[in-house]
């Protein structure tokens, strides 16, 4: 099991409660498996209009593998400008 | 360096983003101002507070700008964004593009904003008087 | 006013045309700066000289206006356009355009100089280092 | 017969020798009149790529009528901006 920190932003701070979270995941684990854990620990993020994972800065696959690490990132909808 | 691009906490300077997108070999600059609105769907109002992925933010600003000049015959591209709080009236973001002829800057600008607000990880909140919302979080 | 529209013999001077645009009401502005380029047509500008039949200038630009006014939702516009005798980075023509929506801003602003370029009776003089044309005179 | 004093601006300076002319023109002539009438005593305008006649800062059809206190003025192709 690898211990990862999650970094929130937008409402997926208010989601988590907090800016920051940490999460047990299993050995390269994907994006999506990520996702799903995510989602199962806070039911609130399926209510989102869509949200991304960002790996190291940059948008992730569902397949992507995440290693202990890595700077994760949880992005809900973007609404700059 | 044929780009600028920069995220500030403090409040962004028009004229600076001007003087440094002038430039003896262009004829053409446009540059595009987001102002806060004192309206939004009918409600009023009171700030907005815009939160970034800061380093994130800059790298997808830099991509926007790369496909820019792949795309345009332009010389020069400037995105200043600010953070924090923002009074009604203040600038969450200029973006300025210079050209030889002014079509590719127009373009390109246009471009580089409307990517920006698909792509970039900055985030908005409106703050009304009785609530506050996260901009385009849900459906 | 939601139109300001001059002629100036003296530089012109971009923060106060951004000081007269901005607005609690807007959320987006669009300001095109025409500059001077030191090269065209693979030749070097020495400097440009404009000549405008000012009371005529100043009623096309009012009509051009109106019609920015009547085909989107615009809320001010300003158009500055200089005369005389101007130096390479110095700047013929600020445009700015100021709305509720980005879409409206751009696509007025560049309404406004491409028909401007076309129908505002303004004349520019290229000046080479061996010779001199007024721009667009001969087919 | 109206003594009628017409500007010119840009190129049209140029081929006229100076920023204001007087012609003698019929009464009521049209602007197309007009525009022969200084075709024939200045033959380079029609070397140009166009140009326009312009009564009291509008542009004039060939066909409208000019009268003795008109400001007319002699448009060659604008290029401001």
């Amino acid at each position: 099991m690898m211990n990862i920190k999650i970094l929130a932003f937008g409402i997926a701070k208010d989601i988590f409660g907090g800016s920051t979270i940490s999460i047990e995941l299993d050995e390269n684990a994907t994006t999506k498996q990520l996702k799903t854990q995510l989602e199962t620990a806070y039911p609130r993020l399926k209510q989102l209009a869509s949200y991304m994972v960002a790996v190291n800065n940059e948008y992730a696959d569902d397949a992507g593998l995440i290693t202990e690490h890595d700077e994760i990132a949880v992005i809900p909808p973007v609404s700059g400008g | 360096m044929n780009t600028q691009i920069e995220i500030h906490t403090e409040p962004l300077n028009v004229q600076s983003c001007i003087d440094w997108i002038m430039s003896p070999h262009s004829g053409g600059i446009d540059v595009f101002i987001g102002t806060v609105r004192d309206m939004t769907k009918g409600k009023t109002v009171v700030c907005l507070e815009f939160e970034a992925y800061n380093q994130m933010a800059i790298k997808e600003m830099e991509k926007i700008a790369q496909q820019a000049f792949d795309n345009w015959p332009v010389q020069k591209i400037l995105i200043h964004h600010r953070t924090g709080v923002l009074a009604v009236g203040e600038i969450p973001v200029i973006i300025a593009v210079s050209a030889a002829h002014r079509a590719a800057a127009f373009e390109a600008c246009r471009y580089i904003i409307d990517t920006l607000k698909e792509t970039v990880p900055i985030w908005k909140k409106e703050v009304f008087e009785d609530g506050e919302v996260w901009v385009a979080a849900h459906p």
